[in-house]
């Protein structure tokens, strides 16, 4: 017979897992993956595969070598990172950034401080932004979505995403309705995703459909999207309410760039976000009203990632301050 | 208007300590705890605004009619290093339990760079008095609010297993750097 | 002591930036090139051999109550000597450097080694100790502003080698804690071995 | 001489002395009674700040010797783990003091329920923490005084001095151990004791505290003392004691004779670092016997008796 | 909407496999362990000594501290040795052991089928007698029963609550009980409602038990002031706290007790106890265990002796599984992992649950995620991961200040993390620590 | 040589005399310095004019404060051997990516452009940092052009100069000094 | 573990010292007071200030029993390092700066400004002193064994 086993209760534990949640996250961006490679072709694909690999393993080398501890890339982590690095880049990035970015990414956001669960900063994020930084040039030449089969509209082989033909002209002195015109319809390319951009923010439709499997899934809680949103829609809207000729409507915002990329995908990153729902709800709306304010403040055109970033660094105090609803709480009267 | 791009430039454009470099010891050392973080930020901002105002004084009324500038460097050091201890003299005089408890709460206060940087800056950018103290003091807050972004990161970390060769001064310098990376988003802000 | 590990322990052992983390703000801030980086090394290296050499000279001269002061006079001293020298012949570089020359006189470093060693040894061995840790301050500068300049700009000591440009990063701020980051977990590292 | 040259002496002339002014008040003011010879002290100690004396820092620690020294004339108690008699002997001589030469103490495990001793009848899982464990139950191996192998002794120790060997799954102490007592504080179960290090490193000590009968002891574990009392008879000079069917040896009478070892029936008498016996030919049994221990003693000795086959003079235990 | 408990909570699988098996009688065994602590509080004092004959329902050990519960022997025969035996830990405790012969009971013990419904005696002697019959909660924490009936002076209850929420998987004593003792029962609860005065009793009975929920309806349809209520079926519904907030939607005070908000809660499986003590004088000498397990041959719910051996009822369920890897005395979420079957049953026992080796192994352990699941399912409001944290660093002064003790040790954390962290495990370590902490700072 | 006593009259008097003679050494330092620094300074600025503009050797200097603007431009009138040469003008703009920067233009002929120069600026390397000689050749568009009848204006916004890649923002504000310091001449010249 | 806290809450801070003296009603603990630069404190180089080292008062209960020599931790509540900060430096701070507000908008000369707006930190250093007493019943400090 097999010896028996002693262990402290509980004896029974749910089927979820941290890969069975990092493949779900997997699952919720395939309809954005495919979105991108129908807009943007083999690049795409190309964009795609070389930041997983290289997520994949760079985060295998450090653990196997430098580390010298367990190897846990099975876990899906790296893959997801490696798909959002990939999504947060133009599709015709030459592959040499992005294997910095990765490097950025699974080495100094991740690996550094000790792996899955300990980074402070979501990875992807900082890889993005580094890359930003160092390359700007190559990480704002977006290349003009081409529906697959379809015939090349242009002869134009990049262009200016619409946030950057937003603020061009704002900066320029034009106003906003005359600035309109140049921006793609809402409904008809915005959400589905033909606008100029990086690879997987281009279409806000896919990636709220991956976000409803998460949802049902139980992967994401609606703390942070909502209030990330609401944030980020309560301030456009109040400055667009202010002088709507200088500041644009909240749904372009919220359409156009990485916003639901950040919203439902990285925002939402359980490493990096506060543990109870009350410090979630601040660190979304947090994290969208400084979206807003460096979009529409700032030198970038866009400002998710830096939103998202710097709310990251606040999460330990948010964590600190706000405690769950505790049962029992002796309220002062 | 103007007081407002001072504030918001000294402390989300060009942080003083992400950005400018300065006070980079305390940032490292007192940001153990949350709690000393703000304890330290509040005593931070008066002794630099005070600072602020007496060399700032002593620019316009001693060295500059004296033709004495070249002597800033040294006049400034001796200056503050003895504003400071005047102050914990004072308070030592005033009220000994109230210097005893500062004593036990906060590490001592030392004429750090960034006291002796954001006098000699105030000078170089030409700033009146009170734009000089509003600079002192925005430059303060952008050290406590690095100060005490920091050392909540730190608590967080002090709980988690960072891998040897990182731990302590590397990760934190790391995180420092990401942190100046995402401040870097509030680029031309102002 | 032997003068020979008094004048080398500055620049590996008991390296000032990378293993006693002294000075950073300095070590940060200026090294965006070799040449910058070296130059404030060699500026924070004259200003403590000289130091160290006064205080050693005058230490018993001076009632301890007053040390510390005077010592800053001496460093601030200094540093003033050195601010207008370079004000005068090397212009550029202390345009460079900007208000870190000045800050040379709070670097606990230089008042560092005025206390703890000028003030209680002789001559030789302050002088000696105060040039090893100068150089070492000097090298460690050097080496980070030349692994920022070759990451940063493609380039090392201005002599570009790369065609492209390099990861601008590096020669950003955030580049300079992250590259003061590794090398000091590469320093802990080789300290273990 | 031009004016801007009298300007500027004047000027900082002024301020200097008025610094002076200020800190001279300061001295006044803070006047703390700083004793030269704490940096003395200071300079003595090994600066390994490692807290094993109990105190902060070095520095701490000097202050509090100096204050000692002061007050009581002497340095009772206080101790440096890691600088040894040595360092405490310059102290003292910088103090004028004597100090008594502190027999050093190392840490002991007295278990040797290894996996072959005490095989696993149950397979633990969960919080890798023998307090938890000790909590739970009475360990794999069935003893419920032995070692639960999970390390709290090993994450106690900050000399790096102590490590579970995955073979046997005990805890083995190496010679790094200052005697801080920190693992002994951490073990849930007071297995660890510290002892005497021992003329030339030589212990001999009982590996087991068990304090149950014979038979259930022995039921979880081969080499469990069962309380025989065979040890007692045996020692020549009375520094073997019997309390609840458990031998402890006394080092301070313990003269290292190892009458006691070949005569425990189940090999639960330990010695370390001895050269090896003459096998004697007329003691067929003790040859058996310790043939026995020698298997079964665990590899806590094993190392040390072929070391020993070597040099005869003995290693130190355990070379890591 | 049914009631429920508002923070936190999780569905296990429920796996009552055993909720259509009426409750059987279980041989009386060879020879009985009785154990002097089967209860929270002082062990009590033996009474018996090698040799001595007992019957069953004699008294054999005397709980004499304020919490402590009275020991009857709950076999007849003679006492082999009054010595220590190993406990479900595996630590040695001292009990009696008795060779069985017979089944002789001492006098005055009422073994008729009949039920009782008039209680002749008043408040005062029903706490006395349930005293002496040594009736402790059987909801698991098995603290005396006397002892909660006696309300603290300046308090006050106005509620009785019944716990026939039975939430663990697997186990269906109480259940089964509530089925097929249900009148002795509600007797058992108006006992228990003059003992505390109070004029209205709750039984609170999850919504995966709907013959017992309409059973009991049917049993107090015309009693005054009892009220039979369903429940959504979350766990941990069944602890008291939980129990509270869901039938009263009243707070326990963090540190305080049920009292505190009027309410005492019992097990249902207690209140049929009580009955039997205070109506039929039977001391608590047996009680009802469920036995069940997915590859167990004949699982069930027996009426099984105190001081059984396990492996006694095990046998009657058909032997212990091929597959065994893990046999727990109580529920998977906070039975306790037996590594032995030689230990006997006790008072506290309500089931024995032997899982297959493929289920009973933990996995791999990862590194948190902060997925903050474990916070999100606390039905305490505490932060496990966070707790696991400090009690690993050893920082029990924040441990103690993040609430450690309010932790009822649910599981839940600990069954959700996706990590798979050892949550509980440290929580407990913490607690232990915390406690002694502030014991140690009381006592000052 | 036994300590010093810390008694009053001994730690005020070391420290005055301590600062006396180090105030005494950098009065001494300064005299020697004070020409090289003047004479760096002026190098400076005349290393910058030279840039821009052809040999010249005496200089005239005149400072404005534009309209609206918030510092004061500088011209450097230059003239060789008694011929105006060219005025190099000290602007600035406030448009840049990273704020404020200032150039050296160099105008001959009141209105061709003879040459820039960027003198600081906090552009971000690799991008707007190219408007530097020392990184790339874009500047040298301007050389030649004359103000009077060429669009100083990015093509974007409907001029004829051609903005640096993806540093348009840079670009314009670079057209944007030129012409704030083109406008003041004229405006100079006017009265 | 097992020295462990005696009424002081869990929310406090706690300080290493020495007892250096003691009479009749108090103890005096020496700590030392370590300098911000905490990575020079490390190393025990950087001392700008020559004030390394504090005394504290603490009261004696008359039941605890320390003598010279001994290690002790000082004890102080969290909030009252809030409170001493807030006197010490942030009051002091907002009268520093609301006076420079003031009198700037008066027109007055920027130095004089600025020299009225430091003298009128002498009264409120004034209010403080004679509110020591106040005070000294404020922090109370609290001593255990170590
Ligand atoms: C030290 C202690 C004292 C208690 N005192 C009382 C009491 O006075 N009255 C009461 O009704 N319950 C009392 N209880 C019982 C608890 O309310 C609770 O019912 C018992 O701990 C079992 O609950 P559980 O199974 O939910 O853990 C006490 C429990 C403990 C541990
Ligand atoms: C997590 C948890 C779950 C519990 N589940 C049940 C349960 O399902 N049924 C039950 O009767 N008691 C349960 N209890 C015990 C009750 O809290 C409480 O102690 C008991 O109902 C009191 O009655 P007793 O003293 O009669 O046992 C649970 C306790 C805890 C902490
Ligand atoms: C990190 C970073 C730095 C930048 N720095 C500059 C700069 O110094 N100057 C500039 O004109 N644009 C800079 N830009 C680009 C602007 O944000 C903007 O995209 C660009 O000037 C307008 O695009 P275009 O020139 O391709 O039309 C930078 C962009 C990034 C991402
Ligand atoms: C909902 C969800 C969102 C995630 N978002 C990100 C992300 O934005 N960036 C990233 O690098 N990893 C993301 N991950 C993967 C993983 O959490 C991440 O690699 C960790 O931050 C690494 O420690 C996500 C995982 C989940 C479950
Ligand atoms: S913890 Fe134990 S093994 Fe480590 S040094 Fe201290 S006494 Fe020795
Ligand atoms: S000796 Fe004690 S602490 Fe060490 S592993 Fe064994 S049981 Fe654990
Ligand atoms: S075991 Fe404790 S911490 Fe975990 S969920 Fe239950 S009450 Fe919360
Ligand atoms: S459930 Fe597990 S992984 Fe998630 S936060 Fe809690 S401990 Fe971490
Ligand atoms: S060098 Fe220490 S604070 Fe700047």
């Amino acid at each position: 017979m097999n010896l028996l086993k002693v262990s402290g209760s509980p004896h029974v534990h749910t089927d979820e897992s941290i890969k069975s949640i990092m493949y779900g996250v997997i699952y919720a961006m395939v309809p954005a993956m495919l979105i991108s490679i129908y807009f943007f072709g083999l690049d795409a694909v190309r964009v795609l595969l070389i930041s997983v690999i290289a997520c994949v393993m760079i985060e295998f080398l450090i653990e196997k070598y430098i580390l010298k501890s367990a190897v846990t890339i099975t876990d899906g982590s790296g893959i997801v990172t490696g798909v959002l690095l990939a999504f947060n880049v133009p599709s015709n990035l030459p592959w040499w950034i992005l294997v910095i970015g990765a490097i950025v990414s699974i080495g100094i956001a991740k690996m550094s401080f000790g792996g899955l669960g300990k980074n402070i900063f979501n990875p992807a994020l900082v890889g993005r932004v580094f890359m930003l930084i160092s390359f700007p040039v190559q990480m704002t030449s977006w290349p003009i979505p081409k529906p697959l089969f379809a015939e090349r509209i242009t002869d134009a082989i990049t262009g200016p995403t619409p946030l950057a033909i937003m603020k061009e002209g704002l900066s320029a002195g034009k106003t906003v309705s005359q600035m309109m015109p140049e921006i793609p319809n809402y409904v008809e390319n915005l959400m589905t995703g033909f606008q100029g951009g990086s690879m997987g923010e281009v279409s806000a439709f896919a990636l709220i459909l991956g976000a409803l499997y998460m949802f049902y899934r139980k992967i994401i809680t609606w703390q942070i999207p909502l209030s990330y949103i609401g944030g980020a829609v309560l301030f456009s809207g109040i400055l667009w309410l202010i002088n709507p000729d200088k500041f644009v409507d909240p749904l372009f915002h919220l359409v156009t760039g990485g916003m639901m990329l950040g919203v439902f995908y990285m925002a939402t990153d359980m490493v990096s976000s506060p543990m109870s729902a009350k410090g979630q709800i601040l660190f979304g709306a947090g994290a969208g009203i400084l979206t807003i304010l460096i979009r529409v403040f700032g030198a970038y055109p866009e400002g998710v990632s830096f939103a998202i970033l710097i709310m990251n660094a606040f999460v330990p105090l948010i964590d600190r301050g706000f405690k769950p609803v505790r049962f029992g709480e002796v309220v002062k009267s | 208007m103007e007081y407002i791009i001072i504030i918001i430039a000294a402390i989300f454009v060009n942080n003083i300590v992400l950005n400018q470099f300065l006070g980079i010891c305390p940032f490292m050392g007192v940001s153990k705890r949350i709690s000393t973080a703000v304890g330290m930020s509040g005593a931070v901002l008066f002794v630099m605004t005070l600072a602020t105002v007496v060399t700032w004084i002593i620019q316009y009324y001693v060295l500059n009619p004296f033709g004495i500038m070249f002597l800033q460097t040294i006049f400034f050091i001796l200056v503050i290093a003895s504003l400071v201890q005047m102050v914990e003299i004072i308070l030592k005089k005033v009220s000994p339990s109230l210097f005893q408890a500062l004593g036990i709460f906060l590490p001592l206060i030392t004429t750090n760079c960034a006291v002796l940087g954001v006098a000699i800056l105030t000078i170089q950018k030409d700033f009146n008095l009170m734009e000089g103290v509003v600079y002192a003091i925005a430059n303060a807050l952008g050290f406590g609010l690095a100060l005490v972004i920091f050392s909540g990161i730190r608590e967080h970390l002090d709980l988690m297993e960072v891998p040897r060769g990182m731990r302590g001064v590397p990760i934190a310098l790391v995180t420092a750097g990401i942190l100046a990376l995402a401040f870097m988003g509030f680029a031309n802000l102002v | 002591m032997n003068q020979v590990s008094n004048f080398t322990k500055g620049f590996i052992k008991d390296n000032p930036v990378l293993v006693l983390l002294l000075g950073l703000c300095p070590t940060l801030a200026v090294t965006t090139s070799a040449i910058n980086g070296l130059g404030m090394g060699l500026a924070t290296a004259f200003v403590l051999t000289m130091s160290n050499l006064v205080v050693s000279l005058i230490k018993n001269l001076i009632p301890d109550k007053v040390r510390i002061p005077s010592f800053i006079v001496i460093i601030a001293s200094f540093v003033t000597i050195v601010e207008l020298t370079m004000q005068a012949f090397t212009p550029a570089l202390f345009e460079a450097l900007g208000i870190f020359i000045p800050l040379i006189v709070v670097n606990c470093i230089v008042l560092g080694r005025a206390e703890a060693f000028a003030s209680k040894n002789n001559l030789l061995s302050a002088v000696i100790d105060g040039l090893g840790m100068g150089l070492g301050f000097a090298f460690a500068l050097t080496l980070l502003g030349s692994i920022r300049e070759i990451l940063g700009s493609g380039a090392i000591f201005s002599l570009k080698f790369l065609q492209a440009d390099g990861i601008l990063v590096f020669i950003l701020p955030p580049g300079a804690f992250i590259t003061l980051g590794y090398l000091i977990a590469v320093m802990n590292r080789l300290k273990k071995a | 001489m031009n004016d801007v040259v009298i300007y500027a002496v004047a000027s900082l002339g002024i301020i200097g002395a008025a610094a002076a002014i200020i800190l001279y008040f300061v001295a006044q003011k803070f006047k703390v009674i700083e004793d030269p010879r704490i940096d003395e002290v200071e300079g003595a100690l090994p600066a390994a700040n490692c807290g094993g004396c109990g105190f902060a820092g070095c520095r701490a620690f000097a202050e509090a010797l100096v204050m000692k020294a002061n007050k009581e004339g002497n340095l009772e108690g206080l101790n440096c783990p890691v600088g040894g008699n040595d360092v405490m002997a310059t102290v003292a001589s910088i103090l004028n003091l004597q100090v008594e030469e502190q027999e050093p103490l190392i840490a002991v495990v007295r278990c040797n329920g290894s996996h072959t001793n005490s095989p696993k009848k149950v397979i633990y899982e969960g919080a890798t923490s023998c307090a938890f464990a000790h909590n739970l139950f009475n360990g794999e191996g069935g003893c419920p005084y032995g070692c639960l192998g999970l390390g709290d002794c090993v994450k106690a120790c900050a000399f790096d001095a102590i490590h579970i060997n995955p073979e046997t799954g005990l805890p083995e102490v190496n010679d790094k151990c200052v005697a801080c007592g920190a693992c002994v504080e951490a073990c849930p179960r007071d297995i660890i004791e510290l002892r005497p290090k021992g003329k030339k490193d030589r212990r001999i000590y009982v590996c087991c505290i068990n304090k149950e009968k014979g038979g259930p002891a022995r039921k979880n574990c081969d080499v469990a003392c069962i309380g025989c009392g065979k040890c007692v008879k045996v020692c020549p000079f009375d520094a073997i004691t019997m309390e609840n069917n458990l031998a402890y040896i006394d080092p301070v009478k313990c003269k290292l004779c190892r009458k006691c070892v070949p005569e425990c029936p189940t090999g639960a008498i330990h010695e370390l670092n001895f050269p090896l016996r003459k096998l004697k030919d007329d003691v067929p049994v003790g040859e058996m016997k310790l043939e026995k221990t020698e298997v079964k003693a665990s590899v806590t000795i094993k190392p040390d008796a072929t070391q020993d086959a070597k040099e005869p003079e003995g290693g130190k235990e355990n070379k890591s | 909407m049914l009631k429920t408990f508002k923070l936190g909570g999780v569905h296990p699988a429920e796996n009552k496999l055993t909720e259509n098996k009426a409750i059987e009688v279980l041989p009386i065994p060879k020879v009985a362990y009785i154990p002097f602590s089967q209860h929270l509080g002082a062990p009590a004092r033996a009474l018996v000594q090698k040799g001595d004959a007992v019957k069953t329902g004699q008294l054999i050990a005397k709980g004499e501290a304020f919490i402590s519960a009275n020991i009857h022997s709950s076999v007849s025969g003679k006492v082999l040795k009054v010595d220590d035996v190993l406990d479900a830990s595996g630590y040695k405790r001292p009990a009696v052991v008795i060779q069985v012969e017979g089944d002789e009971w001492a006098e005055g013990i009422n073994r008729s089928g009949e039920i009782i419904r008039e209680i002749s005696l008043g408040q005062k002697e029903i706490i006395q007698k349930i005293n002496e019959m040594g009736v402790v909660g059987l909801g698991g924490a098995t603290f005396p029963s006397h002892v909660k009936l006696m309300v603290p002076e300046g308090k006050r209850a106005d509620v009785l609550i019944i716990n026939g929420v039975e939430c663990e998987p697997f186990l269906t004593a109480d259940h089964r009980l509530m089925l097929e003792k249900g009148e002795e029962l509600i007797v058992g609860v108006r006992i228990l409602m003059i003992a505390l005065g109070v004029k209205k009793a709750i039984i609170g009975i999850e919504n995966n038990k709907p013959d017992a929920i309409s059973n009991m309806k049917k049993i107090t349809g015309n009693q005054e002031g009892i009220d039979v209520q369903a429940l959504k079926v979350k766990y941990p519904q069944g602890a008291e706290k939980q129990l509270i907030k869901a039938l009263i939607n009243r707070e326990v005070p963090s540190g305080k007790l049920p009292i505190e908000v009027g309410a005492v809660v019992h097990n249902a499986g207690t209140a049929y106890a009580v009955y039997e003590a205070v109506q039929k004088n039977k001391p608590l000498v047996e009680r009802v265990v469920t036995i069940t397990g997915k590859s167990v041959k004949n699982p069930g719910n027996f009426l099984v002796r105190i001081g059984t051996p396990i492996a006694e009822l095990v046998e009657a369920a058909g032997g212990l599984p091929e597959d065994t890897g893990k046999v727990i005395g109580g529920g998977p979420m906070m039975g306790k992992a037996l590594n032995s079957l030689d230990v006997p049953i006790i008072k506290g026992t309500s089931g024995i649950l032997m899982l297959p080796v493929e289920e009973s192994g933990r996995n791999t352990v990862l590194h948190c995620i902060r997925c903050s699941r474990c916070v999100s399912v606390c039905p305490m409001g505490l932060e496990p991961y966070l707790l696991e944290k400090l009690v690993m660093f050893e920082d029990f002064e924040r441990t103690e200040k993040e609430r450690v003790m309010d932790c009822i040790e649910c599981g839940s954390c600990h069954y959700t993390c996706p990590a798979n962290r050892p949550l509980l495990d440290y929580i407990r370590l913490g607690k232990n620590k915390v406690g002694a902490i502030i014991r140690t700072r009381s006592k000052k | 040589m036994a300590k010093k006593e810390s008694s009053f009259l001994n730690m005020v008097l070391t420290l005055f005399v301590v600062t006396a003679v180090g105030a005494l050494a950098l009065g001494g330092v300064y005299n020697l310095t004070k020409e090289p620094i003047a004479i760096a300074k002026k190098m400076k600025v005349e290393k910058a004019i030279g840039e821009v503009l052809p040999s010249f050797d005496s200089l005239v200097e005149n400072k404005v404060l534009p309209e609206g603007g918030k510092d004061s431009l500088t011209f450097y009138e230059a003239f060789n051997k008694g011929d105006t040469v060219g005025t190099a003008i000290r602007t600035y703009t406030d448009i840049g990516f990273s704020g404020r920067f200032w150039i050296m233009v160099g105008i001959t002929n009141g209105s061709v452009i003879s040459g820039t120069s960027v003198l600081e600026h906090k552009e971000t390397p690799g991008l707007g940092d190219k408007m530097n000689k020392s990184k790339s050749n874009w500047s040298q568009q301007f050389d030649g052009k004359d103000l009077a009848n060429f669009k100083l204006k990015v093509k974007k916004d409907g001029g004829e100069v051609d903005a640096i890649t993806a540093a348009t923002i840079s670009s314009r504000a670079f057209c944007d000094a030129v012409q704030r310091g083109y406008d003041e001449l004229k405006k100079m010249e006017g009265k | 573990m097992n020295e462990l806290q005696t009424d002081c809450s869990i929310d406090a801070i706690k300080h290493e010292g020495i007892v250096s003296k003691m009479d009749d009603d108090q103890y005096y603990i020496t700590i030392v007071a370590q300098s911000a630069c905490a990575a020079c404190h490390a190393k025990g180089v950087c001392n700008v200030t020559d004030l390394q080292q504090e005394v504290i008062e603490v009261p004696r209960n008359g039941n605890t029993k320390y003598g010279i020599g001994d290690k002790v931790e000082v004890l102080m509540e969290k909030t009252q390092g809030s409170k001493a900060v807030l006197l010490g430096y942030f009051l002091p701070f907002l009268i520093l700066l609301s006076s420079l507000i003031i009198t700037t908008n008066l027109m007055v000369d920027e130095g004089l400004s600025g020299l009225i707006s430091i003298g009128i930190l002498v009264p409120y250093y004034l209010v403080l002193y004679l509110n020591r007493d106040k005070l000294k019943k404020k922090f109370i400090f609290k001593i255990r064994g170590l």
